[in-house]
């Protein structure tokens, strides 16, 4: 099982399946020669040729409909967003139209898209190259959305993505690419859509995240362990439809939960997950619902002590994590 | 046939490519689809539907369109004013008033949509939405998918000139542009948009826009069936010989108000649409046929009974028709969502 | 006090407004010569000339767009969308520009613009006439978002967010156009915006809720007090920035809580309150938090069995807000 | 300026409306753009900046345009590689370095925005985002401010020819055709949009575009300086008089890579990029100036060692200045949130 980046998995789940199915295409902005900007697609235009790995203009309300255009004769098209900051022009696209296709016709047509677009800050990107825009699109019946923390779940989630009859809007995290590195299979693995993921058990506290923050997570876990607390943690891993039994029963363990995302906090995934604990197994917490998110500002400003101040890191939620722990 | 000096004129139809029996049959889809519309609004007139939008005026652009292009190849994104259209490429009048009220049975959305949304897998009719022009860039999109499958098919999408000035006009414009994509962006330009005058939308032509995408635009009398359907043969010839997409802006007047809400007199005169029901082109392509020796008062006659007839049965099955179970709203989310919860997927 | 229409107060905010103020301008489609397609600006091209209530191209976009641009230079620009269903072409220029002017500019720009948006179903308009939008724009920082539910409110709301310096969606239900009916003073009142408002006192249960639900609830709560249930209902008003101390308050009172809103339930307002709630005040609950609203469909369907499945009525509330109390 | 044969050729820039003084203060910005940005480049490479998106090739037309206009009444909405446009209208290297260090004192966006985000009230330059276009709308909404007003202004936007063909600029141009308003739409087509070529990007002409929004649209050679200042002296006078927008196309060449994160040489080669440093046309102008008899190789030394000060100073200054602090970031997010909390608003 070779070593390889979370950016190398991405990569690796587009070219297995373009291989496998002549129906899976990737068309974007720079992803042809130059392979994206981050190098997501490198080398997909060479194996693949230029009318499977398309450079488009730069209009992203037109990547996502001439994508969804193709997915409903019967194409699997994969629609690169450069940052998920330049989706917006193609929110009429993926909302009014993708979400909706099924829907509308009755179930006589279908649309098969994957939309992925980079999220995420902490590289010195500024408030255009670093935000999250998740709660734009999530609570959007018809869509799908999936959010993976490592490189094993980018690429059997994409993989599931693409094979997926509907939309699914697939958020890589843009800090993860190079720094997450680790064993991925090379065989053909699906990450089911849907289902949450239990990364760590524990008794004193839950944790509830997606994305980077749950690798935050893990190492503050890891620390709070020499403390003598023990933290379980669970990866949403879909944040659209979200696995509600997994959240209740990872809340029911520990009774003390803190919900983690880097997208501001008013109005994120984190306010669901709250609400459907409030309504599932209120009588069963032990501790008013955490949430430890994104500050309630526009987005991250470029210089670094604003970014700092913006970014999730270990340290925050250490803190925020051991402050539960010793409600 | 013998008058050798005059035959000219009365075969125009054979020279754009109609043989006599197919220029009969568009204009017997012409007149359908206006007795069709008539009966819509007398239908909600007398409150039997909600609504109504009307495609009175723009049948012969849109029937004319139809019938230059390929029912078992082509992809299909009409508007919602394309009830002509729909008939042309062989949606039944019962299917259309089954959406006029919102029944179960309704192809194109299972009584879910307003009419005037189409779609149809079967009759390759992309499903529809109301935010307007969002077809455009679809049209590329199947238009895309037919050339990476080598399909000898083309993409045909309509829109109003008011729509043509969304974002995605222009974006699905260049793309096929730049890609020389089989699509043909057919523009009904009905000189209103609600109460909008042309003026106000645009201050260039349409068609002249085709340039700055790099394929040819032209302005077409909408009126004209023959000449409708001659751009539209060529344009379809263009698309599938690998030349790329055309821009046809085909030039009509929106003769009803724009729906069944408006009030259009309120923004416009009586004289100007009566000057304009003057230029209708469906008795003008009659008055062809007729000339040609193809068609009589008779035969209009009989037909007439027959649209009367077919309308009033498609009237009475739809009215008749179950509406979908509430509960149904839940099913078709996702695919698969109706298993094993009494849904038909 | 004269009685009037939902529809004729908001008409008479833009009117006294643009009389008091040159800055104030309307775009949209179909505002002039027409009125709007439901009459909201009828007459004021009459009074005010074709200058400053302009029929634009058929571009939200671009009504959008141009708007801020206008804002920016100084002038005060409310730029209507036909429906709220047709202002997502208009997202980018919401959430990226409209929202981050002060911010990106450190102050130094702003963005006064109002989008009036028609929201909500129960009109047999079919999926994309119908549809509330809030949980798209909501939780984006720098944007402020009302939704009267009454014609006193939404002329005091419209004045409110004319005059406020930033960027304020003002969501208008359709259905409250000529269904309220009552007296609104022709005074120069504002009614503030981030503040919300206590409609009734009751001791048994707390409704929250925004827009036209609302009126649901005063009528299930008349019934209820029959039944000896009484029932404590807070209006929102504003949805960006929450009110939270009323919030809290509202449920202080009674310790059982129901969120009503006609959007979607998944990601909609009423998620965050019900976080903000288990953040605050989980320990003086009495009941799991409720929440009741529109289900997880794309759009409401214009068949009348199913609309009736979709909307909410004052048969659900009764039959929610009893539920609770019996709890 | 006795021989009057030749003197035509070298007073080219008093026939277009510069007098000798400002067409060499119109180098010296040039040379000046050109300088601050070469020194970005090295900044970054040294790791003292982290970015840097050069506009190294587009300094002629970006600052000839600027000197066209006028800087006490137009609204502008430069794009990202507008450095030259920036200074011309008068922002200092030292302010533009702040930004390119992110620091508090940047007048641009307080550090908050990356580098070439530009933004002033004072100067009357609207803020800039990142997603590109969407300063064509606002450009058009100002022009619009200012037509209510009765202000004798245009408004100057600027784009890349990628950015072309986003939806805003289709529905900003066709919107400003509408009203006749007075602004200017710039298209600095430097031929890629990253790693794009332009034949991907659009199959016609950006100029071409125009026409189908009912204005004028004109290529130019955005390295002939005096060209440029032409056209948009023109395009401004059409402007204020009431005749409507304009587009330019300028034509040029990004010579360097997109930004300091690409490495253009696996999508272009050397041999297009050095034939294209052939036609930069800040040399091109200074040769002209030189010819006439307005500027010599000791006034361009001297100068150069001012600009040299001048950078050192501000790069050092910039380099010193303290970051915003990191409380604020929760500053400026709606209108009055820093008062009582140690804010400056
Ligand atoms: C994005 C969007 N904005 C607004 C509307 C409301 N609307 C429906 S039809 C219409 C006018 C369309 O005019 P045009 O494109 O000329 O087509 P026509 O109705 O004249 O055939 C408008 C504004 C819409 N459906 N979609
Ligand atoms: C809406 C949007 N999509 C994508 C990007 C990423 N991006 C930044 S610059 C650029 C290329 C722009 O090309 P062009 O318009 O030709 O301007 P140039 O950089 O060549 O000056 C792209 C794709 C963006 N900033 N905004
Ligand atoms: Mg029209
Ligand atoms: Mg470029």
């Amino acid at each position: 099982m070779p070593m390889m980046e979370y950016i190398d998995a991405i990569r690796l789940a587009m070219k297995e399946e373009m291989e496998q199915d002549s129906s899976v295409f990737v068309l974007g902005e720079d992803v042809g020669v130059k392979g994206g900007v981050f190098t997501t697609t490198k080398g997909l235009q060479d194996q693949f040729g230029e009318d499977r790995v398309i450079d488009t203009p730069l209009a992203e309300s037109a990547i996502a409909g001439v994508a969804i255009g193709a997915a409903m004769v019967g194409m699997k098209p994969i629609a690169e967003m450069q940052y998920s900051d330049f989706m917006l022009p193609a929110t009429n696209q993926i909302i009014s139209e993708a979400a909706k296709i099924r829907y509308r016709s009755n179930n006589d047509w279908d649309c098969p898209i994957v939309v992925r677009a980079p999220i995420g800050g902490g590289i010195f990107g500024g408030l255009y190259h670093s935000q999250c825009p998740e709660s734009i699109f999530f609570g959007t019946p018809g869509l799908k959305i999936v959010a993976p923390y490592s490189a094993y779940d980018a690429k059997g989630l994409l993989k599931a993505a693409i094979r997926d009859p509907d939309p699914v809007l697939f958020f890589e995290n843009k800090k993860c690419y190079k720094l997450i590195k680790e064993d991925v299979p090379e065989d053909d693995y699906v990450v089911p859509i849907g289902k949450a993921n239990l990364l760590r058990e524990g008794d004193d506290i839950t944790v509830i995240s997606y994305s980077l923050p749950l690798h935050f997570a893990m190492q503050a876990a890891e620390e709070l362990d020499k403390e003598g607390i023990t933290s379980h943690i669970l990866d949403l891993r879909t944040i659209q439809p979200l696995d509600r039994e997994a959240i209740v029963e990872a809340v029911r363990r520990t009774g003390k939960v803190l919900i983690v995302h880097e997208d501001n906090k008013t109005g994120g995934v984190g306010a669901e997950v709250a609400a459907i604990i409030a309504e599932e197994c209120l009588y069963e917490l032990d501790a008013p619902i955490r949430r430890l998110c994104g500050p309630d500002a526009p987005a991250m400003p470029i210089n670094p002590p604003q970014e700092k101040f913006f970014m999730l890191s270990k340290d925050k939620l250490l803190d925020a994590m051991r402050e539960l722990a010793l409600y | 046939m013998n008058q050798k000096a005059t035959a000219a004129p009365q075969s125009l139809h054979r020279t754009v490519g109609l043989d006599d029996n197919r220029a009969v049959e568009m204009y017997k889809c012409m007149l359908l689809a206006r007795k069709f519309d008539e009966r819509c609004l007398l239908l909600q007139r007398a409150g039997k539907i909600n609504f109504h939008v009307s495609g009175v005026g723009q049948e012969t652009a849109q029937v004319a369109a139809a019938f230059a292009l390929d029912t078992q190849k082509d992809y299909f994104l009409p508007y919602y004013r394309d009830y002509g259209f729909m008939l042309a490429v062989g949606m039944t009048t019962r299917e259309l008033m089954l959406s006029a009220f919102a029944k179960a049975e309704d192809p194109n959305s299972g009584g879910r949509q307003m009419p005037g949304h189409f779609g149809s897998k079967k009759l390759r009719v992309l499903t529809g939405s109301s935010p307007v022009t969002t077809q455009v860039p679809h049209a590329v999109g199947a238009a895309l998918a037919s050339k990476m499958r080598r399909e000898e098919a083309v993409s045909f999408v309509t829109f109003g000139e008011g729509s043509s000035n969304q974002g995605d006009f222009h974006e699905g414009a260049n793309f096929a542009g730049v890609q020389k994509l089989p699509v043909i962006l057919m523009c009904e330009n009905n000189q209103y948009a609600i109460s909008v005058p042309i003026a106000k939308q645009l201050a260039g032509k349409v068609s002249d826009r085709a340039l700055g995408y790099g394929f040819p635009g032209l302005r077409v009398d909408g009126n004209d069936a023959l000449e409708m359907f001659r751009a539209v043969s060529e344009a379809r010839l263009r698309g599938v010989s690998g030349e790329g997409p055309t821009l046809i802006e085909a030039m009509m007047y929106r003769l009803s108000p724009h729906s069944t809400s408006d009030n259009d007199l309120a923004y416009r005169t009586k004289e100007e649409v009566d000057a304009n029901w003057k230029k209708d082109g469906v008795p003008r392509y009659k008055q062809y046929l007729v000339e040609a020796g193809l068609w009589s008062e008779e035969q209009e006659e009989a037909y007439l009974k027959e649209v009367a007839q077919e309308l009033k049965e498609a009237t009475e099955y739809a009215d008749k028709a179950p509406y979908p179970r509430a509960e149904d709203t839940l099913l078709h989310v996702y695919a698969g969502d109706g298993n094993g919860q009494g849904g038909n997927d």
